[in-house]
């Protein structure tokens, strides 16, 4: 789950992080009384989880209340990466000498947290890690013994000479590991970790994405869900605990299994067609998931024709298609169904389909072939 | 020959008196599989009711299960909360192989457990896997037994149903599988596909391998190399995702694009680039398998 | 640092474990006052730092005020191991159904911090580990993991056979265990740890030690240290940084080094004497520190003779001959004085001693054998 | 020969700015010791004159300290809250013998350094300990250099001025030393008794070994049995603290008998049980010692 900049702001201060005290705003009318609050320079925020904001125009510099106005009508409602900006950051700007990185994200490849940490801040980290490694300086932290003192100084050593520097840098690593260890990301950028021109270290941006699987022991963060920065069908599909990811084209699909799903898109791209969306209706799936994955795939006007690719494991097939039949008597399915049905309980499945006046395939190629002809001939 | 379970595998199901894990233990008792022991904290004592009359002790521990019943694999069935805790309870125990079943276990949680399974000298697989099955002589985790047949080709796949799909084509060809191997969707999982491989390697009937990867990580790039380096067994390759968006988890945890890396394009390259032959579909899978295999024995 | 039962309560009630309530008393009137608030039948506790008050009469229970008064006067002013007893802590009776031990404590062996639990509640542990180990679960910590759940549970099995219990005792082992860690202990014992015949689990008693170099990150434990529980001359000796322990001779060692201080006492012995006390004025001590080491000495009416036996290395035999010669003008030091001073700067010692009148041995066996002589002969 | 230090020790001094650390260090250096670094944070790139005109380079940490010098050994002259920190920045740096001096550490710090050390194959003298000196080749520790001479015996001690005692009782009766080694008056100590002794026993020059106990924990009957057990080396053996009180310390955080285990009559016992001569006064050592020296060349 990605939490907004302000968001994550308060878990670093949470953990004694220094970081420059900011307000949200809705409005350009909150905006300015918040400017008006803090004085002086501020900075406007487009809060969106994405990136590229700067660049977006999402970023601006203000020092009149009529500055701090035009900035914040022009940033609400404008669209970054396809997300409308609802809400916006009204921070005062900070005196900036220098900027460095320092992220810290769980690595397949060591299977821990790993920081990694650069001099040359306000950079995309991804893109020096291949263009200039050497200009990042990578820590893994071992589970068994967290970040040891002499780690954060190693790190802190690489971003500053001044050592009255070094240490606030150390202790902010110690702190950024805490607050990642605590609130259970899976990671956290401070993009730019800045120097104020009197010396002193701050966070002044931070991106952070909570681990979903933690969320159980963190109902406080479960509220800092945004779910305006959702579709509605990914919220809905969500909450059926149902993965569902929407997509361009117009085959609508349904599978079960996140490998098959994927797969399944795939071969209807390799047919000539147009997937409409990943949608895994999971393990032990229950007829009453099968209508909520059918309503959600039917809220999708592009749909065309609905794809069903079930190889029963755990799934069993008569749940599914029970759920198919059940979900054809709630709700009004325009576009076609075609179903490929096979393995656990295969033959009562297909029985209930029957019943019902539904035919299934048993191969993969040949539903997914079906599927897109149908799109194709209308 | 078979890699990870066989005829000696002795079986704890942790977590058997839950709902999955009583499901599957029939299954996996039914497939003819040696489960001597199931753990369920505070349940010690009881019986667990097997498919034929057959009863497994149920402990409180593992430590007792593994001192009464000397098992030497086990398979997790326990919630998410719990489950990390039960792989280091399993590792401490002594148990060998842990097959992690469960999905949605904290990232966090299971970087400290694979920690301690290697100082434990035990082996991980999964989590958030199908587990485990070698056709004809055990079956730990959740693929199914009627889908798979004895024969020569190892498979290993980060996906559970993909899996399914490739065995059930292969079997429907008449072409059989020494061990079937889910190594999980997650992003920290304990075996990783060069860990598979070596095993396969070293076990003397494995002729040709399946390898199912998709989106995320680098695993298979990396196992493309070592293959490249290491192996004398074909390989022939799938990579799931080539339609899905940068940024979006697809279902798996480990499923997702990160930036430009771990791309599908990415892991067909780097198979192509060592010699693994790469399958357009699952269906292609078959025949590029017959192909390796009978150039093998031409 | 040793801490009272109704201290080390509280810092486990404030990890979350069920302890029942209590309150200090230094009068019997207060006594009265808390065993009426609480009602019912109470527990009057002595509060010294030492095993065995039950069998020294400093436990008792009380049905009526009348009973509270008798036994708070009792036990106010009791003598438990040479300590005087200042307060009672009173506390409501618990309806007891079983006993056990549970303790963590620091295992130089393991080099760890390693728990003992047992059943058997009420016991002297080192007893039972003599005469019963199998009575005895015993757990090595490994400090880079820390307790991991499945260990808390391996213990609360050894302790009860109903799941309810046990989960109740794996939850408080593990908050033992944070105890233990946040607070920098060295031991921490529950015993008994009892269940009621309601059901539930609870600490009825505990004992714990402080490691005193972990004082520094702990103020709050600081306040802790029961000043009236230590003989002033240690207090003081504390303070200044100097390690003193009273013993029951009559010649007073002030030695450098912990391990040269216990030979010389063992000397003393040898050659027929009784060593008044161990002092050790450490490393690097400065003048000011061996003034106040003869204070602490003089301080007990038993020491017919002051015995100096310092080996310099990073003690400066310079600095200890200017702290001897400054203490005889600052204080009056009747016993006489007998030194041996070897080492770093010799001779600048031997100087200052000569110019005050001392003469010094260099042999640590002439300087002992002659301090007894001078007791003997009066 | 000499075990622990000796001509090949390229030592790093962390603390070295400190009072005790830049003291010791201008020691180490007039006693002819190999000082190639000195570690303080925040000075990295300043100068330590040592004795002569002799610049040692200061640098931040010790991780460029190793990298610019290759170096092999570190003595800790760090405040308690931040020794136990730097014994694991010194493991962490390829260190192999990480002496440290300081005194008052918190033992769980010193547990979680201790693991770290020995998970990085780390050798910890101390802490609490006056360190090691092997005469005539090097001295990293604060053991004057004065009092020690070459030759035959070698000295182990958890105590510091009593090692002092010892070792100058045996140089003025012309009884020369391979090594002295402090262990530490710590109850959690990186390098016990028995560690010592094997080295001891892997030098070819240590004719007789002294081994210098106190009250406290058990090492002195485990390094008894061990002697007994393993050991053709003659040892001759002390123990302080025969008049201490239970349950008391006695300066050492380690030096206190707890219950009725640690005394010192357990440990004499365990002593003579096991064929190790023991010194009723420190200056019965040097008979001894010179009785199983000249037994052996009789």
């Amino acid at each position: 789950m990605n939490i907004h900049e302000y968001q994550a702001k308060e878990i670093l201060r949470a953990n004694g992080i220094p970081v420059p005290p900011g307000e949200v705003a809705t409005t350009p009318d909150e905006a300015v009384s918040i400017a008006e609050r803090y004085g002086g320079t501020v900075v406007v925020k487009a809060q969106v989880h994405s990136g590229g904001r700067g660049k977006a125009g999402g970023v601006k510099l203000a020092t009149t209340a009529a500055e701090v106005r035009e900035h914040a009508e022009a940033i609400l409602g404008m669209t970054i990466s396809d997300l409308t900006v609802e809400k916006i950051l009204i921070t005062p700007a900070e005196d900036i000498e220098t900027e460095a990185y320092v992220g810290i994200l769980i690595d397949r490849k060591s299977q821990a947290a790993t920081f990694m940490v650069s001099a040359e801040g306000g950079i995309d980290i991804e893109q020096v890690a291949h263009t200039d490694p050497d200009a990042i300086r990578k820590l893994t932290v071992d589970p068994r013994y967290g970040l040891m003192n002499h780690q954060a100084y190693w790190l802190a050593n690489s971003l500053y000479d001044d050592p009255a520097l070094v240490k606030q840098a150390a202790k902010i690593i110690r702190q950024l590991h805490a607050a990642f260890t605590s609130s259970g990301a899976s990671m956290i950028e401070i993009n730019p970790l800045i120097t104020t021109t009197s010396g002193e270290v701050k966070a002044i941006d931070a991106k952070m994405t909570i681990d979903d699987s933690e969320l159980f022991r963190h109902p406080e963060l479960v509220e800092y869900r945004d779910l305006s920065a959702e579709p509605a069908p990914e919220t809905k599909a969500r909450e059926a605990d149902l993965s569902y990811v929407k997509l361009e084209g117009n085959v609508g699909c349904c599978v079960n299994g996140a490998g098959l799903a994927m797969a399944t898109m795939d071969l209807v791209k390799y047919y000539g067609g147009e997937p409409a969306n990943f949608l895994d209706i999971g393990g032990s799936s229950n007829p009453e998931k099968v209508v909520t994955a059918l309503e959600i795939i039917t809220s999708d006007p592009n749909v065309k024709v609905i794809l069903f690719n079930i190889f029963g494991g755990i799934t069993r097939c008569d749940d599914v298609a029970r759920g198919i039949v059940e979900a054809t008597k709630r709700i009004d399915i325009t576009p076609p169904i075609v179903i490929r049905l096979i393995g656990t309980n295969e033959k009562e499945g297909l029985d209930i389909l029957e019943e019902a006046g539904f035919t299934a395939f048993s191969s993969m190629d040949e539903v997914v072939e079906r599927a897109v002809q149908m799109v194709k001939t209308g | 020959m078979a890699i990870l379970v066989d005829e000696n595998t002795k079986l704890v199901v942790q977590g058997i008196t839950g709902r999955d894990g009583s499901f599957h233990t029939l299954q996996i008792m039914e497939y003819g599989t040696a489960v001597v022991a199931g753990v369920t904290p505070g349940k010690g004592g009881q019986t667990f009711q097997g498919p034929g009359g057959l009863g497994v002790p149920i402990f409180n521990s593992m430590d007792e299960a593994v001192a009464e019943t000397g098992a030497n694999t086990s398979v997790v069935y326990v919630p998410p909360a719990f489950a990390a805790s039960a792989v280091e309870e399993a590792a401490d125990a002594g148990i060998s192989l842990v097959v992690a079943i469960t999905e949605g276990i904290p990232v966090q949680d299971m970087a400290r457990a694979h920690a301690f399974a290697r100082d434990r000298g035990a082996r991980v697989l999964g989590p958030n896997c199908p587990g485990v099955i070698s056709p004809g002589k055990a079956k730990v985790g959740i693929i199914s037994g009627d889908i798979v047949t004895p024969g020569p080709v190892g498979v290993i796949s980060r996906s559970g149903t993909l899996t399914y799909e490739a065995v059930m084509l292969l079997t429907k060809a008449g072409v059989g599988q020494t061990t079937c191997v889910g190594i999980g969707g997650d992003p920290l999982i304990g075996t990783n596909f060069v860990d598979v491989l070596e095993a396969f390697a070293a076990d003397g009937d494995t002729e040709a391998i399946v390898m199912i990867g998709e989106i995320g990580g680098t695993d298979e790039q990396e196992a493309a190399e070592w293959v490249s380096a290491n192996l004398d067994i074909p390989v022939v390759g799938f990579i799931a995702g080539q339609t899905a968006p940068p940024g979006r988890r697809m279902g798996h945890a480990g499923a997702i694009i990160s930036g430009s890396s771990g791309t599908a394009e990415d892991k067909m390259k780097a198979f192509e680039e060592n010699g693994i032959a790469v399958a357009e579909r699952p269906a292609d899978i078959v025949g590029l398998i017959q192909a390796v295999l009978s150039a093998k024995f031409a």
